[in-house]
């Protein structure tokens, strides 16, 4: 399945790079899978994770096609 | 209600202006409150030249309608706009406008206040300034105490 | 500050953006909080055609200055605005703009409502409906609480 | 000594006038003397009185060209 990645403020920086576009051969992955993928380091518990535009947890299990969105914890305009 | 995210340069009061022609029956409202943040020259004792502010098309917008909507629910609000800059900006640019309509005062200061408040929070606008990003606390004592679901 | 009252239909967009171009630094302010005070159509049920707002010309704005003093001793609010219209007025017309400009949204906030709230309460601002005295009750809960020294 | 009066709201209409103009032969005179000439009923606990635009109490004695202003209690725009 295919999974579509956006990092945002500081996470962007840290990746290097705004998005991903990532594909699993097996259905069963969740948020924290997809971010073993994508870092080495481990994901910080203070980073906010949405799925398809809503706020979710790292436990949720991914659907093809779904955009997984990273925000660092407290940013504001 | 109307709510969105330009890239062009903001005029608050034409905004509000606008919307308060189009969308407001003349002679119902008893007042508006009407917040406008602007861009200052100075953060955390930093000097800043400029400012680039990011957004997560799509998500921002309903989280901004969604925060709207909490007011009108909680107070006696007959309208709401919020109109959010994006992109490259300069100091003294107009980066949000928030304006609240309602029959009595104290219904329109506890929405406008209680939008942007919340905005800040959660509507995924993200600042990036010249060196470094700018992460800000937009705790706001004022505002009434309301637990935040973080789950939409 | 700048405080005046006004028999001339009033503009107060163009009022608050006057004032901030001319007497605001460039960049240095936040945000601005602006409530505006529309004339309804309808008072305690009734429909209201037309209102003449009466006022002590000299007592009015010495009193408005004295709550915007008020408000900017209590909050850290770099400027206030205060236009109020008298005279004969129609349902919609602005009848008055407060606005307080600060470095974070709080002040503006907190000072613009106290503003609002006392100079409703105290500046021999009255107001003649076509067939009786209107008698508001200007009470705002959301106001910080202070006690009123009636004797100036 | 003269002294200028000036009704407000409910209290000019009460009145039927917005203004007076009295003198006094004597010197002393307070608010309550001078709202005893004004009018037949006595005053009320609830009027605010201004001598020169300042908020006062009805014991206030007055002075040779002072303005003395009557307003009803609550009154709002």
């Amino acid at each position: 399945m295919d999974i579509k990645i956006k990092y945002f403020a500081s996470l962007r920086d840290r990746m290097g790079r705004s998005e991903d576009q990532i594909s699993f051969d097996n259905d069963n992955v969740t948020v924290a899978d997809l971010w073993g993928k994508l870092s080495d380091e481990p994901i910080s518990e203070n980073i906010l994770v949405a799925v398809n535009m809503e706020y979710t947890d790292t436990g949720h299990k991914l659907k093809n096609g779904d955009e997984v969105a990273f925000f660092p914890p407290v940013t504001g305009g | 209600m109307k709510v969105f995210v330009t890239k062009e340069a903001l005029d608050p009061y034409k905004e509000v202006q606008d919307h308060e022609r189009s969308a407001l029956p003349e002679g119902k409202h008893g007042g508006v409150v009407v917040f406008i943040g602007a861009m200052r020259d100075f953060n955390d004792g930093e000097n800043v030249k400029s400012l680039s502010l990011d957004h997560y098309p799509g998500m921002t917008e309903r989280h901004i309608e969604q925060v709207c909507q909490e007011a009108m629910d909680e107070w006696d609000v007959m309208d709401a706009l919020v109109v959010h800059r994006v992109g490259e900006m300069v100091p003294a640019d107009p980066m949000v406008v928030v304006a609240a309509w309602a029959a009595h005062r104290k219904d329109s200061f506890d929405a406008c206040r209680y939008i942007i408040n919340y905005l800040k929070e959660r509507c995924e606008i993200t600042t990036e300034g010249k060196k470094h990003w700018v992460e800000h606390n937009s705790e706001d004592p004022g505002v009434t105490e309301r637990k935040l679901q973080k789950t939409a």
